[in-house]
């Protein structure tokens, strides 16, 4: 899966101080593609349609990325690992349910969102206890679970659903009100996002899960608690899922036994497009939340200029799969320019 | 040469339905019925099939109920309908996730003498052996476009948000609407849109999102698809457009309670489930004992709802839907 | 890759013994037996066949996917391109082109479609994951641009004969047998063929395959092409088998194909397992929701036990293997008192 | 000055250990003592055990019998964390780092310096990485991605990891296979002051003279069993590998005239940009080219771009007189050009597959019938060139993964000696090879040589190509510098080349 030849960093490495400002520069772009990507994607939706971005129209591409956007947080910090969490799906659905459930007919939202959190806790944890202890492909694990919690769930909720009359107004509200344009989801989310992204960054933990995803083998030789680590990053992404349902409770209203079905495809997407690599050790939970943002303000773009929703799909489709090849092809060229700048800096320290 | 379309015009090839039957056949006991909802555990699809089931309890003939967790699972159906076949029920009522699909199986289940009523979505008329319509789509289509045309004073622009674009009953509804808005009474009605959902919470989120984002002046939205008309009176509730756009189509009571109770909703329409897989029910029974044979013109007695006639290619009409408003909904408990 | 400096030379051999694809086979005999024995109306042809029939789609993909995933690439865009050749060979049919035409045209298109999988991975060096998940959206997408509502049933009787029907008087359905015969092709072209042989190496080790001459990209972008085929291939079948041409056909038949390659022991990191096993695991998933639909288990506690099945088919043999490890460990323990005294 | 058995207790020992690969006996009852500031070398042939002896002792394999010391009180390492917190740095035999962490948190995973709320101080991390190079003489940038190092920087890089421990006990097994003389003389320099410093030092090394520049004492392994501990003063090279070996050693540079033909391989102004430029040779059947030069120099490169395995900007590659197309492998082996790589574990081998389907990869041609493989044709194949090289195996059919260092290069060898190549380019082939299966492989390559072979062997060991060349080439810098004919060949005229000190003459 990997050019090895042209890895934009190997060659970065030929001439060190140089190139090195070179690279950061280029890394940091990468998230900026995306961003640049997303904003001239709502800048021209918002010259055809002015009334997208009109305060109605921020709060709701806000509302729409938020419970997207703490999933993919998650996930990125599992796919960090080299591992993947395919059963957040049904996660959310069976902590949304749950905390629907302990709300039906008046209780605590506060409680809810915690009985929501710790069941996506409980369910991270048996994810990563499989996948660490076993030491197991976490692919074929979570793929299982996804089926397992999936269908305890539907046994469970059976035909029932939540809807809002059965919710506390307070909690409803909750789901759409804000600070002006900014919804309080939007602000827990960010919230969550810049504590997962300083964690990753500057804390040992943080760092070893880039270790550990970078090469098992050096990790464990390198004394880095890996079971520990993995079962951690479930955790939080298990957490984060169980979060995340409580918020689609808020935001949506209702819930029943298919809720979040499929979702992990979008998830994954989203981590993908954030530029996290399914090979481990590389990414930011930033590039996941901006790949969350970008993936669901696509939703929110193509029904106000009027694309028929028979194109939809296909467009999704194929602008997913031009934000990954622009992405890769401005990676070759810039590998490509620092290759030449290499060989001609050493021709003339040659001379 | 070839095979083409047209070279092949005798295609299909189920069992015709005979017009032997006897009138006054007893009506048989220890049958077993089987449903096979589009979806189990749609609540929906659970109070039919619970109207069902008390139906058969009633007539002294057992229920059983069978199906795939996901809407559009088709390979899964029509498995479902090899396993009946193969456990030998004496008939099938299902609802139809695609009219085709499902024929090869349901034929094969009539050669082995297995009775195939459809109810709330219905297949081509030559696999099965009776429709039971929850109401006429004429009559769905057509009201649908006036209570919301009342709604908005005969004036603005509307939009329909549908579940997926290859829903049956759905595009049949959409066709009456069509229909009804060419009276001179609609002239400053304006139908600018129809999206489609895909029967997704989310989905049906975005594209509200979407047609007041691009058509600022909408005035209503008609929603056939109880999963649509909730998506949308929840984005609505928690919107700007709360009470300004207007909001009608076909919804569950107990879905809607909430946004007509705040006013976000004025009034929509549904038939009784209940009843419909009641009259299924009645249906299968009466085909099993031999009453009936599902030709037009034959009828049959569905206990305290009255004598059914069964109309042309083989369709049992439930009758009007019921239009719920604040002031009725509370009767209401499904 | 902590496994293989782990594991000692014995425990591998007796892991060989107990191999998980081998296991899973004997696995789906036992099921078979039982059924056989125990379940009514399992055993009779009109039943098998079905099973057989419905399991079919899942099992073609089954075979180049199983390729795939050992030479380390994965297509979800499987399903979506089955879809699209559903579709527009529903399209082509209502424009009125003969069959015997379309069909080709349909392989042709799937090819193609595999074609780009391939050119995005290969070419851009893009995660393959990462491209199918978009060809996943784009062809389903495409599909629905191409019928739109449309479901088309009217195909030939001949050719809806053929998808859905049995040989006379046997449990064999008619599409078993070219079934079979790319079965057996993929077998050998897998294992006995130096193609496969570099397949593995590369699923295992890219670099050293391409430093041994292996012509990684070349292999990989046919290996997608045949998946693309394959995949528009059980599209014609799908349509004919359910007759019914309809843009969503076949959607989330990539799980299906996934789970049971899975469970029949392909590691997704590469460079390991059988197409046997893959096989056996499709079939065994197959034959499970038969058994327990006709022994009527709910869909959802059917959801559950293959959740579960997936798991174990994990969990066990490294269970298997833990405890040999121990057993080993306590056996040389026991011969060596003396070598403790010394110290 | 003799260097007795010091009286102090070991601060780390092995008593009676063994451990056990399934039907593999690793290591049987061995015992070895390691002394506070005395530098303790670890001697054996290729798969002797020496490496599972360190991992023993770093906590990463656990004895099946016998204990491990710390300070004279038996200790049970539950994983290489816990030999860690106990003051072991090891340094292994392949390196082990994370490829897209930068090459300072490399050195410092888990154990970055830390600010106030336990956060980590990237700058701190940053700045002791530099401070690190700088003593070894290490031109590396420590924010620079560990991802695409060559193999001896990436040995560098671990050599760093341990000296940052300011460990008691300092274990490296085979630091120096991959480095020049000049990196050699500084880690010796940092190693012996470590060692003044009271340190402990455990050193695994295949060239016996490093051995006796840094060492006091040895331990000498044979087949996993415990042969000798004792000063190296007044023992000779030989006695050493006598005690290896058993046996006394045959000539290592056993160098064959062979009548030399005409031009096999002929390589002209061959250019990747921004690695080599401008590179022109010949090689002659029956010749053996020697292409020597720093660490970094781009004699990989060349050989890489020479194989097709990365593509050339500029430039043409002749074999027989036959121009080659590059950019792919399979093209050059079709030319009958073989190129035993230098990174045995990445491009190598696959270290996954067994050791006849390894070798069995390049062989395709001679082990199909019909389309399909033959098992036994494969297998008499592997078995035929596993044999001539000696390698060390249980069964044909095992994980080459489970292989010694050693063994592990000699099945790369196997693997390409197999496909019979008129031209061998060899890159670094005996790195790692223990000195008797080095004397083999020279004999090998020269009896290939004079069956007409044109042979070009890349080595960083001086020795070796003073040994066995008929010519020498040298880069520097992606150019060629020189071309030495075998007279006049020495090691300053070499040097003097690779760094750069002669330009080549016109
Ligand atoms: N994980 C393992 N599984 C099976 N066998 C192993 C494993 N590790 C080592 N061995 C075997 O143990 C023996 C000793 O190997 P070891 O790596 O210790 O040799 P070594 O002395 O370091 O050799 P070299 O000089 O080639 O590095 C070899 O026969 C090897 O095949
Ligand atoms: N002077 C230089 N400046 C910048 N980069 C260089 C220089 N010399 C070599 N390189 C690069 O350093 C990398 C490492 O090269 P490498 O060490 O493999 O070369 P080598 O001559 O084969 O050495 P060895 O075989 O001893 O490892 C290559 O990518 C090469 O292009
Ligand atoms: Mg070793
Ligand atoms: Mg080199």
């Amino acid at each position: 899966m990997t050019v090895t030849a042209d890895t934009p960093q190997q060659i970065a490495a030929d001439e060190p101080t140089a190139s090195r400002r070179f690279l950061d520069r280029v890394l940091k772009l990468r998230a900026l593609a995306v961003l640049a990507v997303l904003l001239v994607m709502l800048a021209a939706t918002q010259i055809y349609n002015s009334e997208f971005l009109s305060q109605q129209g921020v709060k709701d591409l806000l509302l729409n990325a938020t419970i997207l956007v703490l999933v993919a947080v998650g996930q990125a910090m599992v796919v960090i690992t080299r591992n993947v969490d395919l059963s957040v799906g049904s996660v959310l659905g069976i902590s949304a349910f749950a905390a629907g459930t302990y709300l039906h007919g008046g209780g605590n939202p506060l409680l809810a969102v915690l009985i929501a959190v710790g069941l996506g806790v409980l369910f991270g944890l048996l994810n990563g206890l499989l996948v660490s202890l076993g030491q197991v492909p976490a692919l074929v694990v979570t793929l299982g679970t996804l089926y397992i919690i999936r269908g305890i769930d539907s046994i469970w909720v059976g035909s029932r659903q939540i809807t809002a009359n059965d919710l506390p107004a307070s909690f409803v509200d909750f789901g759409h009100d804000g600070l002006s344009v900014i919804p309080y989801l939007a602000l827990l989310t960010l919230a969550v996002l810049v504590a997962a992204g300083y964690y990753l960054r500057s804390y040992r933990g943080g760092r070893d899960l880039y270790a550990l995803g970078s090469s098992p083998e050096a990790a464990r030789l390198a004394g880095v608690p890996v079971r520990k680590r993995i079962l951690t990053a479930y955790v939080v992404c298990g957490a984060l899922a169980g979060l995340a349902g409580a918020l689609y409770l808020a935001r949506f209203g209702n819930v029943d036994s298919g809720t979040g079905n499929g979702y992990e495809l979008t998830v994954v997407s989203a981590v993908v497009v954030g530029g996290v690599a399914f090979t481990g050790g590389s990414g930011t939970v930033y590039g996941a939340a901006l790949g969350a943002l970008l993936l669901t303000s696509i939703n929110s773009v193509l029904p106000s200029i009027g694309v028929s929703s028979v194109w939809v799909l296909a467009i999704d489709g194929v602008l997913l799969l031009l934000a990954i090849a622009v992405d890769r092809i401005v990676a070759l060229r810039v590998a490509g320019v620092l290759r030449k700048r290499a060989a001609q800096m050493r021709s003339a320290h040659h001379a | 040469g070839g095979t083409t379309k047209n070279s092949s015009k005798d295609s299909g090839g189920g069992a015709k339905a005979t017009a032997s039957a006897d009138p006054n056949a007893a009506t048989k006991k220890g049958l077993t019925v089987a449903f096979l909802p589009k979806q189990v555990n749609n609540p929906y699809f659970t109070i039919a099939d619970g109207g069902g089931k008390q139906a058969l309890d009633a007539l002294g003939s057992s229920y059983k109920e069978v199906g795939t967790s996901s809407g559009t699972d088709t390979a899964g159906q029509v498995s479902y309908v090899n396993t009946l076949t193969q456990q030998q029920v004496d008939a099938i009522a299902v609802s139809a996730q695609d009219p085709g699909a499902l024929c090869t199986s349901l034929n094969q289940a009539r050669k082995n003498g297995i009775k195939v009523v459809t109810y709330d979505s219905d297949t081509k008329p030559e696999c099965r052996d009776l429709f039971v319509s929850q109401a006429s789509s004429e009559d769905l289509g057509r009201t649908e476009v006036q209570l919301l045309a009342e709604q908005i004073g005969y004036k603005g622009e509307i939009a329909i948000l549908s579940a997926a674009q290859t829903a049956t009953n759905q595009n049949t509804w959409i066709d009456f609407m069509k229909d009804e808005l060419k009276d001179p009474k609609y002239k400053d009605v304006k139908l600018v849109k129809v999206a489609y959902g895909n029967d997704d919470a989310q989905q049906s989120f975005q594209q509200t999102q979407g047609l007041l984002q691009q058509y600022p002046n909408l005035k209503g939205i008609i929603s056939p698809t109880t999963v649509g008309i909730k998506a949308a009176a929840q984005y609505l509730a928690g919107s700007k457009y709360k009470g300004k756009v207007k909001l009608t189509g076909l919804g569950t009571p107990n879905d809607m309670r909430a946004y007509v109770k705040n006013g976000t909703v004025d009034a929509f329409e549904l038939w009784d489930p209940a009843k419909l897989g009641s009259l299924a029910s009645y249906a299968a029974v009466a085909l099993a004992s031999g009453q009936i044979s599902g030709a037009e013109g034959q009828s049959f007695k569905a206990g305290d709802m009255g004598s059914y006639t069964i109309g042309k290619d083989g369709v049992v009409v439930l009758g009007k839907p019921t239009v719920f408003t604040k002031d009725n909904i509370d009767q209401f408990k499904f | 890759m902590p496994e293989t400096t782990k594991a000692p030379a014995p425990l591998a051999r007796l892991g060989g013994a107990v191999r998980w694809d081998t296991a899973v086979g004997a696995l789906l005999v036992v099921l078979l037996i039982c059924s056989f024995s125990f379940v009514e109306n399992f055993g009779n042809a009109l039943n098998v066949s079905f099973l057989i029939g419905n399991t079919l789609p899942i099992a073609l993909i089954a075979l180049p996917m199983t390729m795939l995933v050992v030479s380390g690439e994965i297509d979800l865009s499987v399903g979506s391109t089955a879809g699209l050749s559903g579709a527009v060979m529903g399209a082509l049919w209502n424009g009125g082109m003969a069959i015997e035409t379309i069909i080709p045209i349909c392989l042709l298109l799937g090819a193609l479609c595999g074609l780009v999988n391939g050119l995005l991975v290969t070419r851009l060096g893009l995660p393959s994951l990462a491209v199918t998940i978009g060809t996943l959206a784009a062809y389903r997408g495409i599909a629905q641009i191409v019928l739109g509502a449309d479901s088309v049933t009217d195909f030939p009787q001949q050719y809806l004969d053929f998808g859905a029907g049995r040989i006379d008087g046997t449990f064999i359905p008619y599409a078993a047998i070219p079934f079979a015969v790319l079965l057996l092709i993929a077998v050998l072209v897998l294992h006995a063929t130096p193609v496969g042989r570099s397949l593995f190496a590369v699923g295992a080790s890219e670099e050293a395959a391409r430093f041994a001459g292996v012509r990684v990209r070349r292999l990989k972008l046919a290996m997608f092409v045949t998946t693309g085929l394959i995949s528009s291939l059980t599209g014609v079948f799908w349509a004919l088998h359910y007759a019914s041409a309809r843009y969503d056909n076949a959607t989330g038949l990539e799980l299906s194909v996934i789970a049971g390659v899975l469970l029949g022991g392909i590691d997704f990191d590469g460079g390991k397992g059988t197409l046997g096993g893959a096989i056996a695991g499709v079939f065994l998933l197959g034959a499970g929701q038969n058994v327990m639909s006709l022994l009527n288990v709910s869909a959802q506690s059917q959801i559950v036990v293959t959740g579960v099945l997936l798991v174990i088919s994990v969990l066990a043999p490294r269970i298997g293997r833990q405890v040999s490890q121990a057993r080993a460990r306590r056996r040389s323990a026991d011969k060596a008192p003396a070598a403790l005294a010394a110290s | 000055m003799t260097h007795p058995e010091p009286e102090t207790t070991p601060v780390l020992a092995l008593e009676g250990v063994s451990k056990s690969f399934g039907a593999v006996r690793a290591l049987r009852g061995v015992s070895l003592r390691l002394h506070a500031g005395e530098a303790h070398a670890l001697a054996g042939e290729n798969g002797a055990g020496k490496s599972t002896l360190i991992k023993t002792l770093a906590g990463v394999h656990r004895p099946d019998t016998g204990t491990v010391l710390l300070d004279g009180r038996p200790v049970e390492f539950h994983g290489p964390g816990d030999a860690r917190d106990a003051g072991v740095a090891v340094i292994y035999q392949e390196p082990t780092l994370f490829p897209d962490l930068s090459v300072a948190e490399n050195i410092f995973v888990g154990r970055q310096p830390r600010r106030s709320l336990g956060r980590v101080d990237h700058k701190a991390v940053r700045e002791a990485a530099a401070e690190l190079f700088r003593r070894l003489g290490v031109d590396l940038d420590p924010e620079q991605p560990a991802r695409g190092l060559s193999i001896a920087d990436q040995q560098l890089v671990e050599i760093a990891k341990a000296l940052s421990f300011d460990a008691r006990v300092l274990i490296m097994d085979e630091p120096t296979a991959a480095l020049t003389g000049s990196e050699v003389a500084r880690l010796f320099g940092v190693v012996k002051s470590l060692r003044e410093q009271g340190a402990a030092v455990l050193f695994i090394s295949h060239r016996l003279e490093e051995i006796f520049a840094l060492c006091q004492r040895v331990t000498t392994l044979r087949d996993g069993a415990w042969i000798a501990s004792e000063p190296l003063d007044g023992l000779t090279e030989d006695d050493l590998v006598r005690r290896m070996v058993g046996r006394d050693l045959d000539e290592l540079y056993p160098k064959q005239d062979a009548e030399i033909g005409e031009v096999a391989l002929s390589v002209r102004r061959l250019t990747r940009e921004g690695v080599f430029t401008d590179v022109s040779f010949e090689v002659r059947r029956g010749e053996i080219v020697g292409l020597a030069g720093l660490v970094g120099a781009g004699r990989s490169e060349v050989a890489r771009a020479v194989f097709g395995v990365d593509r050339r900007d500029a430039g043409e590659v002749v074999v027989d007189g036959k121009p080659l197309r590059g950019g792919a492998p399979s093209l050059a082996m079709a030319a009958g050009i073989a190129l035993v790589p230098e990174d045995r574990r990445a491009q190598g081998l696959v270290m996954d597959m067994s050791i006849e389907r390894n070798i069995g990869l390049t062989g395709f041609a001679a082990t199909t019938k019909g389309g399909l493989m033959s098992r036994g044709a494969e297998r008499s194949r592997a078995l035929d060139w596993a044999v001539r090289l000696q390698v060390k195996y249980a069964r044909l059919a095992d994980v080459v993964g489970t292989l010694s260092g050693g063994n592990q290069q000699k099945v790369v060898l196997a693997k390409w000696l197999a496909t019979a190549p008129g031209v061998l380019i060899v890159d670094e082939p005996t790195r790692g090879i223990d000195v008797g299966t080095k004397a083999e492989v020279h004999r090998l390559l020269s009896r290939l040589a004079s069956e007409g072979v044109a042979v070009l062997m890349i080595s960083s060991d001086l020795p070796e190509i003073l040994g066995m060349a008929d010519r020498v080439l040298v880069m520097h810098e992606g150019r060629l510098t020189a071309e030495i004919p075998r007279s006049e060949a020495t090691e300053e005229s070499v040097m003097a080349a690779a760094t750069g000190r002669v330009r080549r003459a016109a």
